[in-house]
């Protein structure tokens, strides 16, 4: 085993493993963010964010890593795609929650969606399958 | 340019692809797909013909696909056994195609049917030709998935249930497959068979995990097979798509099962014979048994027919357990007859069925007076799965029995005379009950047909059972052939130099 | 790890057989689906496994370095995972296909081509 | 003689057109070809009778070691006159007798294949050809007796026919193979001259017992005799052609073929001897019994078959000397007395004969054919019956009185049968004639009477006609060349006294049956679960065995099929690691266990509760998410230890199998628990097993090195042959190429198969 | 699922992901990647637009190919109608598909066709080899050197059959059960 | 075994860990949109999980991985999520 040497010439391994560690940080913080918080709606709000600042932070030390063109341009593509499905894909599963009717932390100000609320129960399909219920 | 044995050699496999791919080409016209799937028939019957001549005449040939040494690119190698195999199959294609040019219902055919039937041909020419196990593997998976399209073809209750068992045990199988091709990979590094074959048997190879990997083989073969405990899918699916479909299926598919079985355990699978060879004589035995009670015990013409593929593969797996090239010779034989009969009762049983709208042998009857010609053409395919004199089926039957007595094995030999004496009965109940019972009263009205229709449905039955004379009563050019082929295929060492090419 | 996978090859074989083994149509196509991934990490597990070094000859060099693994095992599984995958699309249309055509959701009402059905004597 | 059976052979299979192209005059083209047949043979007489044999060789399949060898000898040529002699008059007694029967055309077909068969089978110089034309015989058998087919009765006595002598078919295979094995050759010459070596050989008995069964089963020999009664479904013509002359005298030929090459033990010929002696008093006994004429016939037949076994079973010079002459005397009176019967039926539409009386007036002509015919058969003295009788009598004395009493008794019996069918039916007067349904017909007479003159003429003057070819029968049975001599008298010998009491007894026997009709009831009742009754129960028992069996396996039960699978495989397996294989080494795996990285700790973390979740989930969503987070996490694995591209792959089946989860989700059915638990314990306990044996054999196989040169191999040549520097890509599209196509193919196919199974319904009743 | 925000998504993400498809087809000899990825990534936005907009107004938009209008073709010179036809093939599809008029022949492009297309150009790729003498699938190479790609030769075209097939067979399942 | 290797493990053991308090999320449910976004997570944790590995290899190649999950990583929870939308309709 090689003696621990922290490398300072190298700055870019430098840069990139605390990119990477704040990445991994913030990534760890949305985890538990979905682990704790107390409703659906909360825990999408952290997650969403959370997830994809971690993930940007965490490519873009890797592309500091590499250094290299080809990697950078993956790496933007990566990012390209992340930042524009995660949004749309958190967008899509809120509003399927919304129309499941899951509930709401107790706490949350509920009454400014009322309207919305009663005009989906229109749409509320009469036989519901039991796993929703159970779920 | 071109040099002729690649080409024969990838003619048996490039000519259907290309033929199921003009058939996709051609999707919503289904003429054009029959026109295509027939001259693409002959030129198979044509080009597996040329390929067992030439085997015949100048050994085995082999091709190193992509150019590539022997154990690392794959490889395709012919000897008699496979290209025997091959005319079997390119026949049998031919004649079930056209059959269901005029017995299989139009929305079939218009699905995909003639696409499927051919790409079915290329798994099973590529089963026999292949020289690489892994290669193996998938040309079963293709013709395993084309079975799965065919049995569900139509969609109908019978065939959907059937389909589930199929599928699901069939899955298993190639699972078990997978894991054993893994196992012997594991174990050697190797994936050609010819390589394998030397690689065994050499002394540093650790001979009982080899035995391991081979109980892998003998249960995931087994089943594609039917052999005894593991047969259950096929009298469960085989009986319920349309004839044209269970013909060939039923006709063909265990015999490549076997086929492989063959080629493997006496190819790579050699360490321990005597323990796995008592293994196959005692399922070989049960086979039989099992299948013909199961046979005798049903009245219906097509699971009639199904259970005795059971019965007739525990045959195919006595040859084989006997292990002498008299028995290897008469498996060979065994395989090419059968698979020429089995196709030829059930396109009988569909010319039957279609024309009287039932398969149940207690609604039938009368074919005998109204239908002389085709009682005969039964009786004559019938006779021979019996393995009466002097049509196709005695011979293997009687060089089984010999070759079963010269090696003193009086038990097996036993059994499978009194299993032949249950397969006549059953074979005469079909006759009795549709043939020579008098038509019980129904109030269903026979369906007709007309003189084209019947032309088409009863050419493909006449010239199998044309095949079939020929084989019995021209034995000596069958029996040579496969003779030939059994020597061939215990004769490793000529495998192996013209794969490895030493 | 070479200790370990085969321990979770071997629990996803139990499973997925015991899955199949359920009567119920679901279950049946998931431990189809398990049974075809145990299969694909066994034949992976085989070819012996090699930490990190991908079998893919690195830039400014013609041939492979060593530590690589072995691409024959990769090559077979990629095969295998398509082929799987074919089939498994196949088997879970058919599933449905078959809940459809009969509505029920048990394997055991399915025995009606199948069962010999032994007749009253006379 | 090979073109010759070839050509009435191919001739069989026009035999109906020519019928239906000829009509009335086409019997002539029938009966032709037989009497063809027959003066062909003929034409051998000349030659045979001097000692030669004729032989014709060819070819058939020399690989196996099967020819057509043609041997004419005298044995068989006086089967090849009797067969081709009798086809003659059956071919035109059928003529007549089914004039209006729409299946004659048919019927001559198969008459004249069975012919063809029979004479195959006696001119046969090769095992195999004989075996080949045996079953023949056999299967034409079938359909003759089946030419009434829409009778039940019918059907179920030709399948017994064919069911017991097909029973004796595959075990005379087995025995003419082991014959063949022990005499090295299957030539009949050869093997007539290997008598030590094989009566010597280890093989011997279970050889003989295979061939005995054979020719017990054909000949109809006590126990299997019952089918032949039963045959009498068939038409007159069939059961005249069949049972008196060819087809039941094809085992009694080839024990007399087989003679030479098999007798000498003792076993030999004590077991033709009692088999033959008991079917003998046993068919003679069961005659009496019965009222209908033609079963009287049939089982004196088998009472005759009865004594030519036995006197086979003798093997001295005086009884195969009696043998062939009681044969042929034996042909001629049967024969003729069948057809007689089948008069009698024709005319009156019954063959009890207890109904008939005084019917000599109506039916003359074939009075004086059953008068000429049952003087034969009674053994009175011009015919050739007599002689027949005087043979037996001193071949039997000659061995052993008990013998010689128990063919008394027969001899006795034949006379009281023959009475019945000569006076009884004919010329008793008592009372008032039976009315017949139609007058007999004289056209139907001529056959059995030119049989019953035969018989008059053959024995008046036996040394002119008969004796040389009957000399050279006995000579090649005997296997040595014999002085024949025929004389019809013999002087006042103790036999002859004999003869004359027979004649006397049996005409008592005649007078006690007139008065006391009853048959005795208890032998009748013990008869009933006789081996006829055992047939059936044994048949019946198959067929509910069978049914109970299939029933037990063909369950229908998707989950106990795919159980006994995997435990044939996992017992397999068990079974070859406990044979013999290398120990797993335990310590050293477990040493291992330090170079698992944490990550992949946690790895390994989230599959077991995934595995969990899914055995639990009672959602369908939830279980789908589970499988694809534990296909994440194999994919996972696989990008951990170096393979991008499975990685990818996996990723991206995983993620389509769920969408198209997703697409057919809402059609497919909920969850629910559908097995109890305590049904689930025992598939628990399988799949446990058989995920511990796959582990097992995953560790004992990874013990080894994997000493493999393909990866060095690919390593090398990857980019400088293949211009590719992804490995596995390369192997894929270029080295295992071919691989890929096959891939292809199975997703073609896949979709095309999805396309079709959600697009094509062939139900009316479900809707697309 | 209509839902603006994800339309819109698709609507963009679908010529990135062909694009991206390719990339990876082509440069799968070298790197990871390849025919069967490729496919897949190319077929999978047409996965979200039939999940988005339903099966038919996929094929609508994507499946159909206006191949020549023949009033027009008298009215203009060949420069412009060639034009036209470009028109009506690409951005302003929709435009025209909304006024029907029996001059526009349509083609459909079936899925099928499209596997048939992948399997021909596989099996076809071995061929050469065949022909040239040598056993079947041998793989023969140009000269050029490109970029990503690398060498060009006939394995690339075994690749290409690949990337069409199961690009043909992702659209052809899920069009087919989309539609249920 | 330099700190940057070391600091780069530590990290895929975050990442690591953070994937199962992800799936404790996911077991325990309750409702089946926390599935899906336990299941969004999840797969980001993955695509870092690639990414940190690519770096302790220095391979570049790894990342394709990467691309390739984030794209179909949305197509599993967009397909859940049209799942539920669907039944609910």
């Amino acid at each position: 085993m090689e003696p621990l040497i922290l490398n300072i010439n190298k700055s870019h391994e430098l840069i990139s493993s605390l990119l990477i560690l704040l990445g991994v940080v913030f990534l760890l913080l949305s985890s538990i963010g979905l682990l704790r918080f107390p409703d659906f709606y909360t825990r999408m709000s952290a997650v969403t964010k959370g997830s994809t600042m971690g993930l940007g932070l965490i490519l873009i030390g890797l592309s500091v890593y590499f250094n290299n063109i080809d990697v950078s341009i993956k790496i933007l593509l990566i990012l390209f795609f992340t930042f524009l499905t995660s949004p749309v894909a958190a967008h899509v599963i809120s509003r399927t929650a919304v129309k499941l009717r899951v509930p709401f932390w107790s706490r949350t100000n509920i009454k400014e969606f009322e309207d919305y609320l009663k005009r989906e129960n229109a749409f509320e399909p009469k036989d519901k399958p039991d796993e929703f219920k159970k779920d | 340019m071109l040099q002729l044995h690649h080409l024969l050699l990838l003619l048996p496999l490039l000519l259907p692809l290309y033929g199921a791919i003009f058939c996709l080409f051609s999707w919503n016209r289904v003429n054009l797909q029959m026109a295509i799937a027939c001259v693409i028939q002959l030129a198979m019957v044509v080009a597996s013909g040329a390929l067992l001549y030439a085997v015949n005449h100048e050994g085995i040939l082999v091709t190193q696909l992509g150019n590539w040494p022997a154990p690392f690119g794959i490889t395709l190698v012919a000897d008699l056994f496979s290209a025997l195999m091959v005319v079997t199959a390119s026949i049998t294609g031919a004649a079930v195609v056209l059959f269901s040019l005029r017995g299989l219902d139009l929305p079939r055919q218009d699905y995909g049917y003639y696409p499927l039937i051919l790409m079915l041909q290329m798994g099973v020419a590529g089963v026999c030709l292949t020289g690489d196990l892994f290669n193996l593997f998938v040309w079963f998976e293709v013709l395993l998935i084309c079975c799965f399209v065919m049995i569900t073809l139509g969609g109908t209750k019978p065939q959907l249930e059937g389909a589930i068992k199929y599928v699901t045990i069939n899955i298993l199988a190639s699972g078990l497959l997978l894991t054993g091709i893994g196992v012997v990979y594991g174990i050697t590094g190797s994936l050609n068979m010819a390589e394998l074959a030397m690689l065994v048997r050499m002394p540093s190879i650790n001979k009982s995990l080899f035995l391991m990997a081979s109980t892998f083989f003998i249960v995931s073969l087994g089943i594609k097979a039917a052999l005894f405990p593991l047969f259950f899918w096929l009298p469960a699916s085989y009986h319920t798509p349309p004839i044209a479909i269970s013909s060939f299926i039923g006709g063909l598919l265990t015999k490549v099962g076997i086929y492989a079985m063959i080629r493997l355990f006496t190819l790579i699978f050699v360490v321990e014979q005597e323990l796995i060879l008592a293994f196959f004589t005692i399922t070989a035995g049960f086979t039989m048994v099992i299948g013909v009670l199961g046979a005798a015990a049903h009245y219906d013409f097509r699971k009639i027919l199904s259970f005795h593929i059971v019965s007739q593969i525990g045959y195919m797996l006595m040859g084989l357990a006997i292990f002498t090239t008299l028995s290897i010779a008469g498996t060979i034989l065994f395989i090419v007859h059968n698979v020429f009969v089995k196709t030829n009762l059930f396109l009988v049983s569909g010319v039957v069925g279609r024309l009287k709208g039932s398969f149940d042998l207690k609604k039938l009857g009368s074919q005998y007076l109204q239908r002389p010609f085709l009682a005969l053409l039964f009786l004559i395919s019938a006779l021979a799965l019996a393995g009466l004199p002097p049509l196709s089926g005695f011979w293997p039957k009687f060089i089984l029995v010999k070759a079963g007595l010269e090696a003193e094995q009086y038990t097996i030999v036993g059994v499978s005379l009194c299993v032949s004496i249950i397969t006549l009965f059953s074979m005469t109940k079909i006759w009795n009950e549709v043939f020579w019972k008098k038509q019980p009263e129904t109030d269903e009205t026979e369906p007709d047909a007309d003189r084209l229709t019947k032309a088409l449905l009863y050419a493909p039955i006449i010239f199998l059972a044309l095949c079939i004379l020929y084989i019995g009563l021209n034995a000596e050019a069958a029996i040579g052939l496969a003779y030939r082929a059994a020597e061939q295929v215990l004769n490793t060492d000529l495998y192996i130099n013209a794969v490895l090419n030493r | 790890m070479d200790i370990v996978l085969p321990f979770i090859t071997g629990l996803l074989f139990a499973t997925g057989l015991y899955l199949i083994l359920h009567r119920h149509f679901f279950k049946l196509i998931l431990g189809i689906i398990l049974f075809g991934l145990a299969t694909n990490l066994f034949i992976f597990t085989i070819g012996r496994l090699t930490r990190g070094g991908s079998p893919i000859i690195p830039q400014g060099s013609e041939v492979a370095i060593e530590p690589y693994a072995d691409p024959v095992p990769q090559a077979l599984l990629l095969t295998a995972i398509v082929i799987g995958f074919g089939i498994q699309a196949f088997a879970i249309v058919l599933v449905k296909r078959v809940y459809q055509a009969f509505g029920t959701n048990n394997l055991d009402d399915l025995n009606n081509t199948d069962k010999t059905i032994i007749p009253p004597k006379e | 003689m090979l073109y010759f059976i070839l050509a009435s052979l191919i001739y069989a299979f026009i035999a109906p057109f020519v019928h239906r192209a000829a009509g009335k005059y086409g019997i002539a083209v029938q009966a032709g070809v037989p009497l063809v047949l027959f003066v062909y043979f003929a034409t051998f007489l000349p030659d045979v009778q001097k000692g030669e044999v004729y032989t014709e060789i060819y070819n058939w399949v020399p690989s196996l070691g099967v020819q057509l060898y043609f041997y004419l000898d005298g044995l068989a040529l006086l089967f090849t006159l009797l067969i081709s002699g009798f086809g003659t008059l059956v071919m035109y007694y059928a003529s007549q007798y089914l004039k209006d029967d729409a299946g004659l055309g048919r019927l001559y077909m198969y008459l004249t294949l069975f012919m063809v068969a029979m004479l195959g089978l006696v001119t046969a110089g090769n095992l195999v050809t004989v075996f080949i034309c045996w079953e023949l015989t056999s299967i034409t058998s079938y359909l003759l007796i089946g030419h009434t087919h829409e009778k039940e009765t019918a059907r179920q006595s030709a399948l017994q026919a064919l069911l017991v002598t097909g029973l004796g078919g595959m075990a005379l295979m087995a025995g003419f193979v082991l014959l063949g094995i022990a005499g090295d050759s299957y030539t009949i010459p050869e093997l007539l001259t290997r008598n030590d070596l094989i009566t010597h050989s280890s093989l011997y008995l279970p050889m003989l017992i295979l061939i005995l069964l054979g020719a017990f089963t054909k000949s109809a020999q006590f126990p299997f005799h019952f089918w032949l009664p039963n045959a009498m479904a068939a038409p007159t013509p069939v059961s005249a052609y069949l049972h008196s002359a060819t087809m039941v005298k094809a085992g009694i030929y080839l024990l007399a073929r087989l003679s030479p090459a098999l007798s000498g033990p003792d076993v030999w010929h004590f077991t033709l001897l009692v088999i033959g002696t008991t079917t003998a008093l046993l068919g003679a006994f069961l005659a009496l019994q019965n009222s209908d004429l033609k079963a009287i016939l049939a089982y004196t037949t088998v009472s005759a078959l009865g004594l030519l076994v036995s006197l086979i079973g003798l093997g001295t010079d005086a009884a195969i000397q009696s043998m062939v002459v009681f044969l042929l005397a034996h042909a001629l009176y049967k024969g003729g007395l069948f057809m007689v019967a089948g008069n009698i039926d024709h005319a009156a539409g019954t063959r009890e004969y207890p109904l008939l009386n005084g019917l000599h007036k109506q039916m003359r002509f074939t009075g004086i054919a059953a008068m000429l015919a049952a003087l034969s058969m009674a053994g009175v003295l011009p015919f050739i019956g007599f002689i027949a009788k005087e043979l037996l009598y001193e071949a039997k004395a000659a061995s052993s009185y008990i013998i010689l009493a128990l063919s008394f008794m027969v001899s006795v019996a034949y006379v009281a049968v023959a009475t019945i069918m000569g006076y009884r039916i004919f010329w008793h007067n008592r009372s008032e004639p039976t009315k017949l349904k139609h007058q007999g017909q004289v056209t139907m007479a001529y056959p059995p009477l030119i049989l019953g003159i035969c018989a008059l003429v053959f024995g008046l003057m036996p040394g002119h006609f008969v004796a040389p070819i009957l000399g050279q029968a006995a000579s090649a049975t005997l296997g040595e060349t014999i002085d024949f001599e025929l004389s019809l008298w013999h002087g006042f010998t103790p036999v002859l006294w004999l003869s004359v009491l027979t004649i006397l007894a049996g005409i008592f026997l005649y007078s006690v049956l007139q008065k006391k009709r009853e048959p005795i009831a208890i032998l009748q009742k013990l008869y009933a679960n006789g081996p006829n009754k055992l047939y059936f129960v044994l048949l019946n028992g198959l067929q509910r065995g069978a049914l109970h069996l299939t029933a037990t396996i063909q369950n229908g039960y998707l989950r106990l099929y795919i159980a006994s699978i995997i435990l044939t495989q996992v017992a397999l397996l068990l079974y070859t690691i406990w044979y013999n294989s290398p120990t797993l080494q335990l310590q050293q795996k477990i040493n291992l266990l330090q170079d698992v990285l944490f990550h992949e700790w946690l790895l390994i973390l989230l599959v077991l509760p995934a595995i969990y979740m899914l055995l639990k989930t009672t959602s369908r969503l939830t279980a789908i998410a589970t499988l694809s987070i534990i296909g994440y996490t194999a994919s996972l694995l696989y990008y951990l230890f170096g393979a991008p591209d499975i990685a990818a792959t996996q990723l991206l089946i995983e993620t389509l199998t769920v969408v198209i989860f997703v697409l057919v989700l809402h059609k497919l059915p909920r969850f629910q628990y559908l097995t109890h638990a305590h049904r689930r314990i025992k598939f628990v306990v399988i799949s446990v097993l058989f995920g511990a044996t796959m582990t097992y054999v995953l560790l004992l196989v990874k013990q080894f090195p994997l000493i493999s040169n393909l990866k060095e191999y690919y390593g090398q040549n990857a980019y400088l042959l293949g211009k590719g520097k992804n490995i596995v890509n390369v192997i894929l599209i270029d080295f295992r190429a071919f691989d890929t196509l096959g891939e292809m193919t199975v997703l073609a196919v896949a979709a095309i198969g999805i396309f079709a199974l959600l697009r094509l319904r062939m139900d009316k009743e479900e809707k697309a | 699922m209509r839902t603006i925000i994800l339309a819109t998504a698709i609507r963009l993400l679908i010529p990135v992901f062909q694009i991206f498809s390719v990339y990876i087809l082509f440069r799968g000899h070298n790197h990871p990647g390849g025919g069967f990825i490729g496919g897949l990534i190319g077929s999978i936005g047409f996965i979200f637009y039939v999940m988005t907009y339903g099966t038919k107004h996929t094929l609508k938009n994507y499946f159909r190919v206006h191949l020549k209008n023949d009033k027009v073709a008298d009215l203009h010179s060949r420069a412009r109608h060639r034009f036209h036809i470009a028109r009506v093939n690409s951005r302003y599809r929709q435009r025209v598909e909304d006024e029907w008029k029996w001059e526009h022949r349509i083609m459909r492009i079936r899925p099928v066709y499209i596997i048939a297309t992948g399997l021909f150009l596989a099996a076809t790729s071995g061929l050469i080899g065949l022909f040239s003498g040598n056993p079947y699938m041998t793989a023969i190479w140009t000269g050029l050197e490109i970029p990503i790609v690398g060498k060009p030769g006939t394995t690339l075209l075994f690749d290409a059959g690949v990337y069409l097939l199961v690009f043909g067979i992702v659209l052809k399942i899920t069009f087919v059960m989309a539609e249920e | 075994m330099s700190l940057f290797t070391i600091t780069l493990h530590i990290a895929i053991a975050a990442l690591a860990f953070s994937l199962c308090l992800a799936s404790i999320r996911f077991f325990i449910g309750p409702s089946l949109p926390d599935r899906i976004t336990s299941f969004d997570v999840m797969v980001a944790n993955i695509i870092s999980i690639i990414a940190v590995y690519a770096e302790i290899t220095g391979n570049k190649d790894f990342i394709d991985v990467a691309i390739i999950l984030s794209i179909f990583g949305f197509l599993g929870s967009i397909s859940f999520a049209y799942y539920l939308l669907k039944t609910n309709r």
